[in-house]
């Protein structure tokens, strides 16, 4: 299947390894490189003129990542929970391009939480990608802000504090388009990819991406506990497992899967049931509460709609884009001069 | 150390018995009472006398209620530096006293003659208003009544100085942009007044208005929106801010050109975009200034300190912007409605590690106009976030200006490559010509060859990721050099040089104009020294010349740390032995006195001049 | 300017025939592949063989897969300071080649055998490990296989140095800490391997380990972990944090240490918040240090650029706190997982506006420790937030240590009044004492008279709000003098002063091992010099007094921006001239080769020492 | 009735002069002086230890005023949206002391945004007050985030994005008591702070508080257009006309008042009705876009449930201050660090 798309050129005369990065140096089986990969193959799918994209992050894991995809697109791996506000000058000043944008849990639901809102309130035109596995990669292993209350990791403790739901962030905040998915999950992960690049205003995903340093059943031969001798500090972890990618065959709307992690913990994928309205808001925040409920990770498009302006249509900006106007637009005449300084 | 009061007077004077458009005057009041129109009618009325003026608004930080000063300078000579008044118009109750012991003796006072407690002084000229029998028959309401009742002493100054009804009529339509609702309501207040002034009051005091012919070619214009409408002729595309005194009005400003001179088919050839913080302001302006728009945000202190990671970014992944930084009063909140030169040293290497940022400083109207383009032009050929230091003095207050000039060359938008230019194997931090300044791409660009990953963590010439110790060193260095390269992109300093002087003074920024005004006075005490006025950092040669070539130096800043003294003594080491400082900083504007106080012993001890405090003074 | 191979071997000794207990060895790996344990076991085998060694962690800014090197120094003399490895275990096929190239000829090279390509020297010896063989039998699942297949290295190379298999397995219990089945699973491959080495490997190189007795009252100790004992010890009662690489070691290992001994009842007598940012983590550090607590936070460069807004707060409304800056190379994101020293002219100037903030710089694990508790001396003493300035080397490297002395006197709280003690007519920022530290209340102190409100907006000695001229000005000197007065508060300079030295080097933190080393190494060809090494910023008398005494200064520091040198310049002009700065920063701990070729200019001309590069100097 | 107040002392023997502050500085009829006079009042009639509670602010007129009340209290007038930090180590050092806090809807809505929302997220024992303007006042009118969609404002022009609802931001982010109130109804704000300054958590009041100088009717001779000379600077508005406070009296649960605002624009204030129940997250969510479909704002109790730890729960901190702590349980004893240095 990869071998034929790699050398068979697509409507913008690429091939599948066109759209590559450079290699990956994340570990072996971290969620993130899933994402990357689909990520990779819907550029390519979609005949996406790499030059019409730009990639942006944060700092993390998850934010290394645009370097691994999309070689031939400019990027910008920003500052840490920074990246919202760079996308926001760099898709103003230039309103024909696109935004891809990867970010993590605590790029986003921590230091960043304030610029994800409101780039999300200003409906910024990009595509907002959380890679979210509640804890900080990186930094090695603390609590994001999306991890559960009362998960406990070997590092970090017990979490005494309640999850941010990144979906309801971004519905209370205006997002018109809002998703959840997993990344093991190719097949729908790719349709919101695509759904994503098409829309309008800031669409986000926020992605369920599992963590493989985030593994920690202690007595368990597998466990990270076992390699990791306990008095080398944590900065420098002595061992990664690596991991085969997860990966997930397609499942029926409405159907639960019960999915086994690296670590030997169980998550419950529900993908969104047929025949949910994805155009009410507030049945949208309900739906998450009543997943939360029961102990599910609901996935699908949440909540869909496209009447709000985007920023640019709020600034009223024209057809040229800023970065495009010619010397004698961007430079009144001696004569406009002139006539201002009449007036003082 | 003793430390003298803001309004301290100048030591008496020998009583003249005229002094024809030579003093300083100031009017109490309470903000949010509507006294601005009057006291800006005031200044313009004198200006359109012919007679340069300067008025510099001393006000609260806060919406309504507290003590405001407007004072107003004017002076055939063309001296516009913070001067001790000699008149004072006391309208508000809670300062009535402090304005009235302000004056010195021989001095004048003018009261809102319906306050209760009015303050005696037989040493000065006293004249009082009866504002609400001036006030009788206007037609209003209560509160606009209130707002009305400052034209009553606009009218009574006015005559009382000798500037004719006709000139103040005309200064107040100019006022109200000719919304002639607003003159109609205002005028007859002043009519009244000036005319009950004219009737009722003997003019027992030297100061007056006479005519003459000095700024028919000038404006009046505040800095901030000289910088807005230079910023608008450099091609600003793209501004993110967040509101903070001094700067808000600047950006305004840009708003208002903008709107008015950038408008295409209806659609603005601009964004505009209030941020949310200064974090998030400069991440903006750096997305905008890597995708290829000229940018800029302006902000002080705080907004300063909260860009500090970003600029680093900027600096290290080489974006240009331009940050205008009014400076008000600092540490931390500070005095925001003050002004001073205390964020030199913090702009000069903002962010944590090593960098350094150019930083220009406006001293005019004119410059803050100049630099307002020039800013953009160095800002992209050196591909670098640059600063503008102004302050709250030049930015808020209204100052004469000649006419600007027109940009006189193309905009510069540095090392730029596209489409087919972009040769095979670009490396984006390739320092291909030598001069430390690599070329860059810009994204949309077609060339796949030209495509780059921008980052603030280690990079190769080619802007790939790297840890190795010699890529480090090998950009690093580079940077460098390129800051060398950009001593010769900053506007030189300017320098009046005087044969044999041994004493050579550097300034920035607004004090100029206390400090020319002192040497102005020192010169006909035959006390001469050279003078430089840095226009930016980093330094070029010129700088280096001149303190090599007096004996001793003093470099007057407004701050406590002795901040450019401190970065010229690190930078020249060779000469810090006689780099000495003279800082100050309580939030006014420098006064001639006090520079006069301060340089005497510097130029020799046998000047010391007495009665005035000396700045707090390092090594 | 050329630029060294961070690993570049000193030039070729006299190849000798036996180097007991002095050598340097690398271990080449990827990271995530479990040779910490390894490379730790290894360090301890030596440290207990009573040879002082040091090991450095060259790792990269992921988890998993790239390539890292371990560097352990052996060294019978004493010596700690990184040196060029004679010796390389290749186990990373990615750098084989790399690593195997770093070697001088003589050296030795000690191959994973399995790996294809194996690098062919004929200069130097050569030893391969038939990994796969040594693993044949062991019972594991291929991943954790991939994990133990580190202990054969260890068992290779313990036996080539001469380490007995019990000291081996001695250090390896020491290592897990106890944990019986981690040595079980883990023992019995290190014990083939050196089996395996003993009966099949020829020792032809001259590199071995000796047993002495230079340890046995020693610890090894990471710089972070001493600094979180020191800070335990100081009482420390609050941490808020985020996370960054160097310093989450430091807060982790506070947080072991109090979880150990600060436990009350079964209830913590400390908090611990992981803040949202580090934005956050200065806050409630300054709400902390305000309310009355010991508070402290650790972060690096990034963090210190988001702290500066805070920072000025707590230097205006006077607040003690504590902030570790674990520096790592900026600017901007810079290499997170490299040393340096550049963010010291940052810290110490932090925040728009004036103000200074005392900076402390340890050198060792027991300074680490002492400044630990001495830091919170300073602070509430000074009221002001202290930085201490540490780095990766020291922080997250592994050193041998003296045992720490227990602080030797009370807590020093500062001027604290409680009740009763709080004066009628109390002003927060009164200089009562005439050293510009004004007395401080506590939230929830009965007393009335005590309340104040902080505020970073200009106040009076009341504390309350002040736009006034004159209590600008007095405050402000106040503060300037209360910086005198922290001149005395602070660790004083550690000085080795040589008579009739010409040079005197200045240096501070980590650089002063490689300093030391090069000094001893010169003083055998009678090139003698002085040193300071600072302890503390502000500087004190003594470091005026070391300048004066001698011709020539040399300021060496780890950064590209000469920032000590250039603080040194602008606080003492009259030595400005004779002090010259060597610096030097690619993100690796200096050698002694380095330091000797550095100075060799500053020393004698005919001392310059070839083959080395030269440091990036100013002036 | 304020006479006697003033001279009866209460529980805690202090005459309600003693819980005033500084004169105030903000604008006459501004309601953030509202707010200040109940807090005094109520802090009056609950016989409030002035030392047991710390006062806490960021920048801006709103937070400014906390000045203006209990000047008998300790007070941290902090940074532009950083007082939840502060307020987080102030009463985290010392857990005995309340926290009363006085925010704008600039401070904790823009720039405070990411740290309004993990102080509620920690469950931080403080009172949260957001004196809620819609404009920023400090900095002379412009949009805060919490200015509806379409507002027209005469400096400002069209704000073109949708209002921060700080409630609903309250309630996804975990806020255990969550309560809207009208400045000058000072009857329910009354009882609104006591049962706030009565809760174990974090207890956010959004208070609807205008503004005066945000009063733009341009043609009318009352307003603050006429006044203002169009050619100086904003920054330095030359007339803010001087207001009554506006205040109101009780109205009925479920009742709707039309407020008349000072610049002649109207708000309705819906009370909540009887009989709702303040323990469904959800349904809070929900009322709170039914109000804002209707175009009203619904005041009172909007959720309320005290079952999640507070912060100094989740520390675990025993009964003595942090603060309060003798040097012997602060510097653990000379054998502990031999026992330490032992295992290195
Ligand atoms: C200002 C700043 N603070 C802290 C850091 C250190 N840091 C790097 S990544 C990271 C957390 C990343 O977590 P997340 O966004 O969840 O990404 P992940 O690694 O889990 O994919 C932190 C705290 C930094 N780079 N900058
Ligand atoms: C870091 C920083 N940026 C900007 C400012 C300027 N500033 C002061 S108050 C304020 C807005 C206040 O608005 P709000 O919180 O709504 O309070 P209000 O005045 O409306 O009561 C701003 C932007 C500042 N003090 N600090
Ligand atoms: S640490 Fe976790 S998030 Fe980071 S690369 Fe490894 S698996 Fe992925
Ligand atoms: S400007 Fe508005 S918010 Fe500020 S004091 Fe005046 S009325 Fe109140
Ligand atoms: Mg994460
Ligand atoms: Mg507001």
């Amino acid at each position: 299947m990869t071998r034929p798309a790699a050398l068979i050129p697509n409507a913008a005369g690429l091939t599948k390894s066109d759209y590559q990065g450079a290699p990956s140096t994340l570990c072996k089986g971290c969620g993130h490189n899933s994402v990357a990969n689909q990520i990779i193959q819907v550029a390519f799918e979609l005949g996406l003129k790499p030059e019409d994209l730009i990639k942006l992050s944060g700092i993390g894991c998850s934010s290394k990542s645009p370097t691994y995809f999309l070689g031939m697109s400019h990027g910008f791996n920003a500052l840490h929970g920074r990246m919202p506000s760079v996308a926001t000058g760099a898709l103003t000043a230039n309103h024909k391009l696109r935004g891809l944008a990867v970010s993590g849990d605590g790029d986003s639901g921590s230091i960043g939480l304030g610029q994800f809102k409101h780039v999300i309130r200003r409906n910024l035109r990009m595509v907002y990608l959380i890679e979210n596995n509640g804890v900080y990669g990186l930094t090695k292993g603390q609590f994001s802000p999306t991890a559960e209350d009362g998960l406990k990791l070997k590092y970090a403790g017990t979490n005494p504090f309640p999850p941010v739901d990144m979906c309801a962030e971004a519905l209370i905040s205006g997002a018109g388009f809002v998703a959840r998915a997993f990344a093991g999950d190719a097949k729908q992960l790719r349709e919101l990819l695509k759904a994503a690049l098409a829309y309008h205003g800031t669409a986000v995903i926020d992605i369920v991406s599992p963590c493989v340093a985030f593994n920690n059943d202690d007595d368990s031969q597998h466990s990270y506990a076992y390699g990791r001798a306990n008095e080398v500090p944590l900065e420098d972890i002595g061992w990664v497992p690596p991991r085969e990618d997860i990966t997930l065959d397609d499942h029926e709307p409405g159907e639960t899967r019960i999915i086994e992690l690296h670590d030997g913990s169980r998550i419950a994928l529900a993908k969104i049931e047929e025949g949910y309205d994805p155009s009410d808001r507030s049945a949208a925040l309900t739906r998450i509460g009543r997943a939360e409920a029961n102990g599910e990770v609901i996935t699908g498009l949440l909540y869909y709609e496209d009447a709000r302006p985007n920023l640019t249509d709020s600034l009223g900006l024209g057809d040229t884009a800023l970065v495009d106007l010619p010397e004698e637009r961007l430079r009144p005449s001696r004569e406009a001069l002139e006539r201002v300084m009449d007036r003082h | 150390m003793t430390v003298p009061h803001p309004d301290a007077a100048p030591p008496p004077s020998a009583g003249p018995t005229s002094r024809v458009s030579d003093f300083s005057l100031m009017v109490g009041t309470a903000n949010g009472t509507g006294s601005q129109t009057a006291n800006t009618t005031l200044l313009r009325a004198i200006f359109n006398m012919g007679v340069p003026v300067h008025g510099k608004n001393v006000f609260p930080s806060n919406i309504q209620g507290l003590p405001t000063w407007f004072h107003i300078r004017a002076s055939a000579e063309g001296w516009i530096a913070r001067q001790a008044p000699e008149i004072a118009v006391a309208f508000n109750p809670a300062t009535l006293h402090q304005d009235a012991e302000t004056i010195p003796p021989g001095g004048v006072l003018i009261l809102n003659g319906d306050l209760a407690g009015a303050p005696q002084r037989d040493d000065v000229t006293t004249y009082s208003i009866p504002v609400k029998e001036l006030m009788a028959d206007v037609e209003a309401t209560g509160k606009i009544k209130d707002y009305l009742a400052n034209m009553t002493y606009l009218g009574v100054v006015s005559q009382l100085l000798g500037i004719p009804l006709d000139v103040v009529r005309t200064a107040l339509e100019q006022q109200f942009g000719g919304r002639q609702k607003l003159v109609d309501a205002n005028y007859p207040v002043v009519e009244k007044a000036w005319q009950w002034s004219e009737a009722n009051l003997e003019k027992a005091d030297p100061y007056r208005i006479e005519r003459m012919d000095a700024t028919h070619d000038l404006m009046l214009i505040t800095g901030n929106d000289a910088a807005a409408l230079g910023s608008v002729f450099g091609g600003v595309t793209f501004v993110s801010w967040y509101p903070i005194t001094p700067s808000t009005s600047l950006v305004d400003a840009v708003k208002t050109h903008l709107s008015d001179l950038r408008v295409h088919d209806g659609k603005p050839d601009w964004s505009i975009i209030q941020a949310e913080d200064e974090l998030a302001a400069i991440g903006m302006l750096i997305g905008a200034g890597w995708a290829g728009a000229r940018a800029m945000t302006a902000t002080s202190g705080p907004g300063i300190s909260l860009m500090a990671e970003f600029t680093g970014l900027g600096y290290f992944a080489e974006v240009p912007a331009v940050i205008w930084d009014v400076q008000r009063v600092g540490p931390s909140t500070g005095l925001p409605t003050r002004t001073g030169q205390g964020d030199v040293s913090f702009a000069y290497t903002l962010g944590h590690g090593d960098g350094r940022h150019p930083v220009l400083f406006p001293s005019t109207a004119e410059e803050a106009f100049e630099f307002g383009w020039k800013a953009f032009d160095v800002a992209e050929q050196a591909q670098t976030p640059v600063f503008v230091l102004t302050d709250l003095d030049l930015g808020m207050n209204t100052w004469m200006s000649t006419r600007f000039d027109y940009p006189g060359e193309p905009m510069k938008r540095g090392k730029v490559l596209h489409g087919d230019d972009i040769p095979e194997g670009f490396g984006r931090y390739r320092d291909v010509d030598g001069d430390g300044i690599p070329y860059r791409t810009l994204p949309g660009d077609p060339n796949p060859e030209g495509a780059w990953f921008a980052r603030g963590t280690g990079h190769d010439e080619d802007a790939k990721y790297s840890e190795r110790a010699d890529d480090w060193i090998a950009n690093t260095t580079r940077l460098a050099k390129k800051f060398d390269t950009i001593r010769t992109l900053v506007p030189a300093p300017s320098i009046d040089q005087v044969d044999d002087a041994e004493l050579g003074v550097i300034c920035f920024g607004t004090t100029i104009h206390a400090i020319e005004e002192a040497r102005a006075h020192l010169a006909k005490q035959d006390a001469r020294f050279s003078l430089l006025r840095l226009r930016a950092l980093p330094i070029n040669d010129e700088v280096e010349r001149f303190i090599e070539q007096h004996d001793r130096i003093a470099v007057i800043e407004m701050n406590r740390d002795a901040q450019v003294a401190g970065i010229l003594r690190a930078e020249l080491p060779q000469y810090a032995a006689k780099i000495a400082s003279i800082a100050h900083l309580d939030g006014l504007p420098y006064t001639r006195d006090q520079i006069r106080a301060w340089l005497a012993p510097h130029l020799d001890p046998s000047l010391a001049y007495e009665g005035d405090p000396v700045a707090r003074e390092t090594a």
